[in-house]
C-alpha cells in the first residue's frame, strides 16, 4: 500500500509513547486529497494522538509523516502549518482577553506596511468570514475570548480552519461538533464539503455515527493505538465499524423504561436571570427532562442557576417541598443538587490530580473519619465507576491531563454519579464520549431514575434527548417555547420549537450591526 | 443597559466587556484610564491631598523631580509588562540594571572617557543578559521565575565580581552623562523624554501591530498562540533580551544620575518595584493582559505617593505603612468598579 | 555647568532671614544608629526652632540623588546627608550648588570632585560632622589588641574574624582599619577570616557558625565587624558553638545591642564595644547647619562629636540607652 | 501484535487494573524524590562537593549548624507552599515575622518577663495579619500578589512604629527563649524539632485530609473547585492566616536567636527566600501543584550551598553568582528528568 508515494497526507508506521502507555503502535494511515477519511475508535484509542502527531504538536516516537509522498520533518505546529496541515483540536483553544476577532486570526492578523496592525481590515474579515460560514448571529466578533460559552469557542476554532489566507492541504478535524447544535453543525458540513471539492485531504474525528455516514468517504478505526481496519463508507454500515471499534457487537439500542413517581423533586417558578427570563419547570423523582435548544438559547444558563452559580434574580426553586435560597453551589449541594457542568476542563477538572481524586471530590465526606481520608475506600469508588464507564487510564492514580478528551469527560460524570444527589444535572454528558461508554452512561442515568434521582439533562444531540428523556423542554432565548412528552418528541418538532422565534416574531434590535439571514436557512 | 451598542445579540445586560475597541470620547477615556479609574481616582486623591498640604508639591519643579526620580523604576515596569503579559516574568531586571551601571562606567573609563562606547557597551551586554534569561527559560525549560530568580543572584554577583563591589568610574565630566542626567528639552529632563519615549515605543508595539498582538495571544493561552502558528520561543525570548536591553538603559541612566558605576546600590529592589507598578496597572500575573498606559499611571501613582510622603515629613515607619494600605485601596476601588465575582478566588 | 569648581565651602549660599527649613538626607535611616541620629537632629531643630525633615535613603545611590533634588524643589535652606555611597557626592554636591543651597555631610565623607574621598584633595571635601569610619574601625582594632594581649592568647590557636556586608563600601574601610590597627598593636600576627553577612545579627551568626566549621582548632576568637549586629551575632555563633565567654573577643561597634548582652548580668564574649552616639552628631550637625545660615558662621571643615569605647562596667555612666 | 492480554473483558488492555501505589524502595523513593530527582542530585553533589573539600562540613556540628540557619526560612517556605498551592503568594511574610518578633520580645518585657505571654502575643499578632491579609484578598478581591506586597509595607512599617527602629528587650535571660535558640532534644537543635514539627503537620494536612485535597482543588481550578461545592472564601483566609500564625513562629525564633525583638533585621528579604525554596521545590506558582518534601529538600539544598560556600571561605560576590548557577542546574536537570515540553511555554 505505502509504496507508491500518494498525493495526501500519510501516517507511516507511527508509534507514539507516553511513558509506559503506548497510544500509538505502528499505524500507516493514508488521508486522500478530496476525501473526507473519518477516524474512529473508542476514548483514548489514539485519534487525537495521531492529530497532534500529523500536525506537528506531538513527536511520535517512531515513524514518519508524509505530505504527497515528501517526509516532513514536522518539529513544531509551525513547520506544519507552512506546509499546509491544520488542525481543530479535540478541546477549542480560547486567547482570553482578546475579542473573537483577533482570536480568530490569531498568528496570521492582517497588516499594513511595517507590521501595522489593520484593524479595518479586521473587522471587513471577520464580518465577511462569520456571514460567508453563517455564523454572524450566534457570535459577537468583539466578545472578548474570556467570556464566550462552550459552542461559541468551538465555533472560533472552526472559523480558525476556514478563514487562512491559501486553503490548507490538509485539514483535521477532532469532534468538531460535540457541544454544537444540528444548525451549526449543518453549517459545518457543508464547509466541509466545500475543501473536499477543493481538494483537500479531510481528517475527520467524531462519535457520532450520524455524522460519520453522512460525511465520510472513508472509515479509518484504531483500536488500543493500532489500526482495525479502513472501510468505504458507502460499504459498510453502523454495525460493522462499532464492531471494527470495540471488537465486539454493542448490545441493541439504548430503551428506557419510564419510572417518574408523583413525587416532585425539583419545582422552578419563573426563575429569571440575566439570561434566562420565567422559567418554570418540574422534575419529578425517576424523572429523566432533557433541555434542548439552540446555541445560546440559556440552557446551561439555567443549569448554573440551579446549580447556584448564576445569580436568580428572580423566581423561587423548590427541592423536595423546600424553598432554596441558592448563593452558591455549596448551597446547591447541600441542599442535594449536583451538576456536572458543560466544560470539563474549564469547569470540573483538576487537570494535576489523580483519577481518584477528581472522582472523590464531593463525595469526600462519605470517605473521611475525622478529617482523614480514607485512600483505600476513596480508590475503591474511584475504580468502581472507572470501571463501570470504561475510563481508559493505566490506573486510577495516573493525573487527568494524561487521560484522552473522552475519558477526561468521563472522570466528570463519575464525579457526581458517585455522589447520588436528589437532582442530578447533566450539561452535555457525552460530548466527545465513545458508543459503547453512552450505552453505559445512559444505563446509569436510568439506574439512578430508577432509585428515584430527579435527572435534568442539556443536550445538543437530538438522538441522545430522545432516547433518554421522559420530557423534553425546548428554550429559545432564555426562555421555554414548548413541552413534549416523551411520544410527540421528535427531532423536528424539537427543532421546531427551538427556533420558532425565527420563524415567526420579528428579529428584536434591528440595530444590529450584522444578522444576515443565513442563520435561519436551516430551518427547512 | 446603557445605549452603548444596541445588543442584538443577547449579551447578558451586566456585560462588563471592557476589552475590544471603542470609539468616540469613551475611547479615549477607556485607551487612558478605562479599567484604571481606582488608579486615577487614587492619583487624584493623593495629588489633591498633597498639593493642599504644601503648594510646593505641585510646583513644576517638583513634578519635575517626580518624574525623574520615577524614570528608573517606570523603565523597568514597562518593560516588565511586556514580560509580564507575555505570561513569564522577569526578577532579575535590578540586577541587570546593576550589571550595565558597572559596564557602562568601566568601558568609558577604559577607553579613556568615551561615552557611546561605555553606553553601547552597556546596552550590550543588556541585551546579552536578558537573552541568555530568554535562552534558559526556552530552552533549559526553567520556570520563568526561578529561572530569573537565579538571574537576581548570578548577575548580581557578576557586577560585583565585575567591579569588586565598589563605585565604578566618574562620569560626570562627560558631556553626554551630564545632559542624560541633568539635561532638558523643552523643560522636560531628558531621563524623562526617555522613559516617554520607550513607553510610547512599546505601547505602540503591543496596541498597534501585530507583533503586539501575538505578544497578547501567546501571554493569553501559550497552546493556541502555538497552533496558530507564532513562534513562540522566538517572540519569549525577544522579549527578555528586549527587557535586558531597557534595563541596560535603566542601569546606564543610573550611572548618569549617580555619578559612576553602581553595582548594587540604587538598582536592589528595582524588581519588586517594578512588579508592583505592572500588577497595580492591571498586568495579570497571569498574562496575557496588561497595558503600558495602566503601568505608567501606576508608576506615577506611586512616585507621587513617595514623593508627597516625603514632602510632609513623614518619617519612614509611617511611610511604610501608608504605602501599603495605598496600594490596597487602590485596588480596592478598581475591584469595586469592575465588580469582579462575589464568590471566590479574585484573581 | 558640569560642575568642577573646586572647594567644599559654600559660598554662594545666603543668610536665611524667615522661618529655617532643613533636611537631613540618611543611608540606613531604619538602622539604629540612624535613627538615633535622626532623633538628636529633631530635638535640636526644635530647641532651636527650625522645620527639619528627615529621609530616609536606604542603601540607594540613586535615591540619594532624587531626594536631593526633591529637598530642593521643596525650598530647603539647608541639606545635610549621610550618602549611602560616596561615589554618589559630586552629584549631591552639583545638585546643591546649582540651587545655592548650603550642604553639610554628617557620618561619611563625600568629595566635591570624584567619587572617592580617600584620594581626594583635603580642600574637596565637603564639610563634615561625625566619626570617620577609619577612626571607628581603628579604636576598634587597638581595643581588640588589648583584650587580646590581656588574654595572653597564642596567636597559632587564635583567630580574627571580620563580618560585614561586603559591598557597602563604609563597612569596608571600617574592617580594613580595625584589622591595621589591631595588626599594628597586638604584637603577633594572628590569623583573620573575612565573613561575608548580610549585616544582620541572623545572618552574621549563620555566616560564622559555618565559618567555626571549616576551622576547628581553633581556641581562641576576635570578632570585629561593620556594626553591633555583625558582632553580636558572630559572638552568639560562637558560644553556640560551645565557644566560653573567656575564649572571645568580641568588640562592637554601636554597643546597641552589646548592651543588652552587658544588661543582662551574663559572662558574654562581647568584651567591649565602640559606643557612637547618634544623637550628638545628629544635635551637632543641625546646629552647624543653624549657624551657618543664621548668622553666616562658616563651616568647619570637619567637626567630630566624642566616641567613647564601653565594656560591661562603663555602658551605663557612658548614656548608652539600652530599649 | 503484542500478545499483552487478550481483551476477552471489555476492559481496554492498559484499562485500569487496580495496581495501586507502588510498594517497596521504590515508594519511599517516590515519596521522598519522585519528581524531584533534580533537587536531590544537586543536594548531593553540593554535598559531595563541600564534604570532600571540608570534612567538616559534614560532621554532626555543621549539620546542626545548616539546620538552625535554615529553620527559619524554611517553616515560612513551608507555609508558603500552602498559599502557593493555592494559587495564592505572600510576599508579606518577612515583615510579619519582624512585626512578631517585636511584640514577642516587648510584651516579654512588658510583663516582667514572662515567655508565654510574650510568644502568645506574638502568635495571635500574626494570625491577625495573616487574616488581614486573606479578608483583604478575598472580600476587598485584591490581587494575592499586590494585597501582600502592600502588606510587606505596612506591616514593617508597623513593626517600626511599635519598636521605635530599635531591637527590643532582651530575652535571653529567660529559659524559655533560651531554649529556643540553644536547647537540643535528642540531639539535634530544638529550632529544627520545630521546623520538623510544623513541616510534618503541613505535609499531613495537605496528604491525608480532605482539606488538603480541597486546597489542592482550589489550586488548581477555582471554578471547578466552586462548582463542586468548595468554600473557597473560608481556605483561602485559613491558608493566609495560617501562614501568619507561622510566620510569627519564625519571629519568634528570631527573637530567640538574636536575644532580642528585630523590626526589621533578619527578616527583610525572607519573602524572597521562601518563594524560591518553594518554587524551587516542585510549586507551580499558578497553584494546585507541590508538596512539602520538595520545598524541604529545597530549602535544605540552599541551605547546604550557602553553608559550604562560607566554610569554604568564598566572598559573597561568588557565592551570589554560585547561587544562581546552582539554582538553574537543579531546575534544568529536574526538567530534562520530567520531559517538559520542547517547543513554546515550558511552564
Ligand atoms: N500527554 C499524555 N500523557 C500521557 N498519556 C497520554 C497523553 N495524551 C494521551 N495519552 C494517552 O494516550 C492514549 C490515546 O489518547 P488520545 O487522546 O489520542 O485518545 P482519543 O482516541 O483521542 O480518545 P477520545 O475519543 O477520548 O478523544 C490514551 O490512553 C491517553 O491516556
Ligand atoms: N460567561 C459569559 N459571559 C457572557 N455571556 C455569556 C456567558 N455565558 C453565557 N453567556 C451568554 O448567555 C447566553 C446563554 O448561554 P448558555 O450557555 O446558557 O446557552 P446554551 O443554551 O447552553 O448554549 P450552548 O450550546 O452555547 O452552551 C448566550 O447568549 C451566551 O452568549
Ligand atoms: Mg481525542
Ligand atoms: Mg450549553
Amino acid at each position: 500500500m505505502t509504496t507508491t508515494p500518494a498525493a495526501g497526507l500519510s501516517a507511516e508506521n507511527v508509534s507514539k509513547r507516553f511513558g509506559a502507555v503506548h497510544a500509538l503502535q505502528d499505524v500507516t494511515l493514508h488521508f486522500p486529497p478530496g476525501q473526507v477519511t473519518a477516524l474512529m475508535g473508542e476514548n483514548g484509542a489514539g485519534k487525537s494522538t495521531l492529530l497532534r502527531i500529523l500536525t506537528g504538536d506531538h513527536r511520535p516516537t517512531q515513524g514518519q509523516v508524509l505530505l504527497d509522498g515528501t517526509p516532513l520533518s514536522l518539529a513544531s505546529p509551525i513547520d506544519a502549518r507552512r506546509a499546509g496541515i491544520r488542525i481543530i483540536p479535540q478541546e477549542p483553544e480560547i486567547i482570553p482577553h482578546v475579542s473573537v476577532a483577533e482570536n480568530v486570526y490569531a498568528g496570521s492578523l492582517p497588516r499594513r506596511a511595517g507590521r501595522r496592525l489593520d484593524r479595518a481590515e479586521l473587522r471587513r474579515r471577520i464580518t465577511a468570514d462569520l456571514a460567508r460560514l453563517g455564523f454572524a448571529k450566534v457570535l459577537d466578533p468583539d466578545l472578548p475570548g474570556s467570556r464566550l460559552t462552550a459552542a461559541q469557542r468551538q465555533l472560533v476554532e472552526i472559523l480558525r480552519a476556514f478563514t487562512g489566507g491559501t486553503p490548507p492541504r490538509a485539514i483535521a478535524f477532532d469532534e468538531p461538533t460535540s457541544s454544537l447544535s444540528e444548525h451549526e453543525t449543518e453549517a459545518l458540513f457543508t464547509l466541509i464539503g466545500r475543501l473536499r471539492d477543493q481538494g483537500v485531504a479531510v481528517v475527520y474525528v467524531s462519535h457520532r455515527m450520524k455524522e460519520i455516514f453522512r460525511l465520510a468517504d472513508r472509515i479509518a478505526v484504531l483500536r488500543d493505538g493500532r489500526v482495525a481496519g479502513v472501510v468505504e463508507a458507502s460499504a459498510t454500515t453502523e454495525a460493522e465499524v462499532v464492531r471494527l471499534m470495540v471488537g465486539r457487537d454493542l448490545a441493541g439500542l439504548f430503551a428506557r423504561q419510564e419510572v417518574a413517581t408523583e413525587h416532585v423533586v425539583l419545582d422552578v417558578k419563573g426563575l429569571t436571570t440575566d439570561d434566562v427570563r420565567d422559567v418554570t419547570l418540574q422534575v419529578r423523582a425517576g424523572e429523566v427532562v432533557a433541555l434542548a435548544g439552540l446555541i445560546g438559547a440559556g440552557r446551561s444558563e439555567l443549569a448554573l442557576a440551579l446549580a447556584g452559580d448564576t445569580p436568580i434574580r428572580s423566581g423561587t426553586v423548590t427541592l423536595d417541598g423546600r424553598r432554596l435560597d441558592l448563593r452558591s453551589p455549596r448551597d446547591a449541594i447541600a441542599a442535594g443538587i449536583g451538576l456536572a457542568p458543560e466544560e470539563r476542563k474549564a469547569q470540573a477538572l483538576f487537570l494535576h490530580r489523580t483519577v481518584r481524586d477528581n472522582t472523590a471530590l464531593v463525595s469526600l465526606r462519605r470517605l473521611r473519619r475525622r478529617r482523614f481520608v480514607s485512600k483505600s475506600r476513596e480508590r475503591a469508588l474511584a475504580q468502581e465507576f472507572a470501571d463501570r464507564l470504561r475510563v481508559r487510564a493505566p490506573s486510577v492514580e495516573t493525573e487527568v491531563h494524561a487521560l484522552s478528551g473522552g475519558n477526561q469527560q468521563k472522570v466528570v460524570l463519575a464525579r457526581w454519579l458517585a455522589r447520588r444527589p436528589a437532582l442530578l444535572i447533566l450539561d452535555e454528558p457525552t460530548r466527545g464520549v465513545d458508543i459503547g461508554a453512552k450505552a453505559e452512561i445512559y444505563q446509569i442515568i436510568a439506574d439512578l431514575a430508577r432509585e428515584g434521582v430527579a435527572v435534568l439533562v442539556v443536550s445538543s444531540e437530538l438522538p441522545e434527548v430522545l432516547g433518554l428523556a421522559d420530557r423534553v423542554l425546548v428554550l429559545q432565548n432564555g426562555r421555554i417555547t414548548g413541552e413534549l412528552g416523551r411520544s410527540e418528541a421528535s427531532e423536528e418538532a424539537i427543532l421546531a420549537l427551538a427556533m420558532a422565534d425565527d420563524l415567526t416574531a420579528a428579529p428584536q434590535g434591528g440595530a444590529g450591526t450584522d444578522t444576515p439571514t443565513t442563520a435561519t436557512g436551516a430551518a427547512r | 443597559m446603557s445605549a452603548t451598542t444596541a445588543p442584538s445579540t443577547r449579551r447578558p445586560p451586566s456585560g462588563t466587556g471592557p476589552e475590544p475597541t471603542r470609539r468616540g470620547p469613551r475611547a479615549l477615556l477607556a485607551s487612558i484610564g478605562g479599567q484604571n479609574v481606582g488608579l486615577l481616582g487614587a492619583l487624584v486623591v493623593v495629588i489633591a491631598l498633597f498639593g493642599s498640604l504644601d503648594p510646593n508639591f505641585l510646583g513644576w519643579d517638583n513634578i519635575r523631580v517626580i518624574g525623574e526620580a520615577a524614570t528608573i523604576a517606570g523603565l523597568l515596569a514597562v518593560v516588565q509588562t511586556v514580560v509580564i503579559i507575555c505570561g513569564g516574568l522577569d526578577i532579575s531586571v535590578g540586577s541587570q540594571a546593576g550589571l550595565a551601571s558597572v559596564v557602562s562606567a568601566m568601558v568609558f573609563t577604559a577607553t579613556g572617557s568615551s561615552a557611546p562606547l561605555g553606553i553601547g557597551a552597556a546596552l550590550l551586554a543588556g541585551a546579552a543578559v536578558g537573552l541568555l534569561n530568554g535562552v534558559v527559560i526556552i530552552h533549559g525549560r526553567v520556570n520563568p521565575t526561578i529561572a530569573t530568580l537565579a538571574g537576581l543572584a548570578a548577575y548580581k554577583g557578576l557586577a560585583q565580581l565585575v567591579s569588586d563591589g565598589r563605585a565604578q568610574g566618574y562620569v560626570l565630566g562627560d558631556p553626554v552623562f551630564v545632559f542624560l542626567s541633568r539635561g532638558r528639552i523643552a523643560g522636560l529632563p531628558t531621563m524623562v523624554w526617555i522613559l516617554a519615549l520607550v513607553a510610547v515605543a512599546v505601547h505602540v508595539l503591543l496596541t498597534y501591530t501585530d507583533i503586539g498582538r501575538n505578544i497578547y495571544a501567546l501571554g493569553g493561552n501559550d497552546t493556541a498562540a502555538r497552533l496558530a502558528g507564532i513562534n513562540l520561543n522566538k517572540y519569549l525570548i525577544s522579549a527578555y533580551a528586549l527587557t535586558g536591553t531597557v534595563a541596560a538603559l535603566a542601569g546606564v541612566l543610573l550611572t548618569a544620575r549617580t555619578g559612576s558605576g553602581q553595582p548594587v546600590s540604587g538598582s536592589e529592589g528595582l524588581e519588586l518595584q517594578s512588579i508592583t507598578a505592572a500588577a497595580l496597572g492591571g498586568c495579570a500575573l497571569k498574562g496575557g493582559k496588561g497595558t503600558v498606559g495602566g503601568t505608567l499611571l501606576a508608576v506615577a501613582l506611586l512616585g507621587a505617593l513617595q514623593n508627597g510622603l516625603t514632602v510632609q515629613g513623614i518619617n519612614t515607619f509611617w511611610q511604610n505603612v501608608a504605602q501599603g494600605l495605598l496600594l490596597v485601596a487602590a485596588v480596592v476601588i478598581q475591584q469595586r468598579r469592575n465588580r469582579g465575582r462575589a464568590v471566590g478566588l479574585p484573581a | 555647568s558640569s560642575g568642577q569648581a573646586p572647594s567644599g565651602s559654600s559660598g554662594d549660599v545666603h543668610t536665611v532671614a524667615g522661618k529655617m527649613s532643613l533636611t537631613y538626607l540618611q543611608k540606613q535611616g531604619d538602622q539604629e544608629y540612624f535613627i538615633g541620629e535622626a532623633a538628636g537632629a529633631k530635638a535640636k531643630a526644635a530647641e532651636l526652632g527650625v522645620d527639619l525633615k528627615v529621609v530616609n535613603l536606604g542603601n540607594d545611590a540613586n535615591k540619594t540623588v532624587s531626594e536631593v533634588q526633591s529637598a530642593i524643589a521643596q525650598k530647603s535652606n539647608g541639606l545635610i546627608v549621610v550618602v549611602p555611597d560616596p561615589a554618589v557626592g559630586p552629584q549631591v554636591v552639583q545638585a546643591a550648588r546649582d540651587a545655592k543651597v548650603a550642604l553639610l555631610t554628617s557620618d561619611d565623607q563625600i568629595c566635591t570632585t570624584g567619587p572617592a574621598p580617600a584620594s581626594c584633595a583635603k580642600g574637596d571635601l565637603v564639610p563634615r560632622i561625625g566619626f570617620s569610619g577609619a577612626q571607628m574601625g581603628g579604636e576598634v582594632g587597638k581595643r581588640a589588641a588589648q583584650e587580646y594581649a590581656k588574654a595572653g592568647w597564642n596567636a597559632a590557636d587564635t583567630r580574627t574574624v571580620s563580618a560585614w556586608k561586603q559591598d557597602v563600601t563604609v563597612c569596608g574601610d571600617r574592617v580594613k582599619a580595625a584589622k591595621a590597627a589591631f595588626a599594628a598593636s597586638a604584637g603577633a600576627a594572628v590569623q583573620n577570616i573575612d565573613v561575608a553577612t548580610d549585616n544582620t545579627p541572623t545572618g552574621a551568626q549563620d555566616k560564622v557558625a559555618a565559618t567555626i566549621t571549616a576551622n576547628p582548632g581553633v581556641k581562641h576568637w576576635v570578632v570585629w565587624g561593620c556594626n553591633d549586629e555583625n558582632v553580636q551575632g558572630g559572638v552568639t555563633a560562637l558560644q553556640n558553638a560551645g565557644v566560653g565567654p573567656n575564649d572571645i573577643i568580641g568588640v562592637g561597634l554601636g554597643a546597641y545591642l552589646a548592651c543588652k548582652d552587658w544588661q543582662s548580668g551574663k559572662p558574654s564574649g562581647m568584651k567591649a564595644a565602640l559606643f557612637i552616639n547618634g544623637k550628638d552628631v545628629g544635635a551637632l550637625a543641625v546646629q552647624t547647619m543653624y549657624d551657618r545660615l543664621k548668622s553666616g558662621k562658616d563651616f568647619p571643615a570637619e567637626a567630630f562629636a566624642p566616641t567613647r569605647m564601653v565594656d560591661a562596667t562603663s555602658w551605663r555612666t557612658a548614656g548608652v540607652s539600652c530599649g
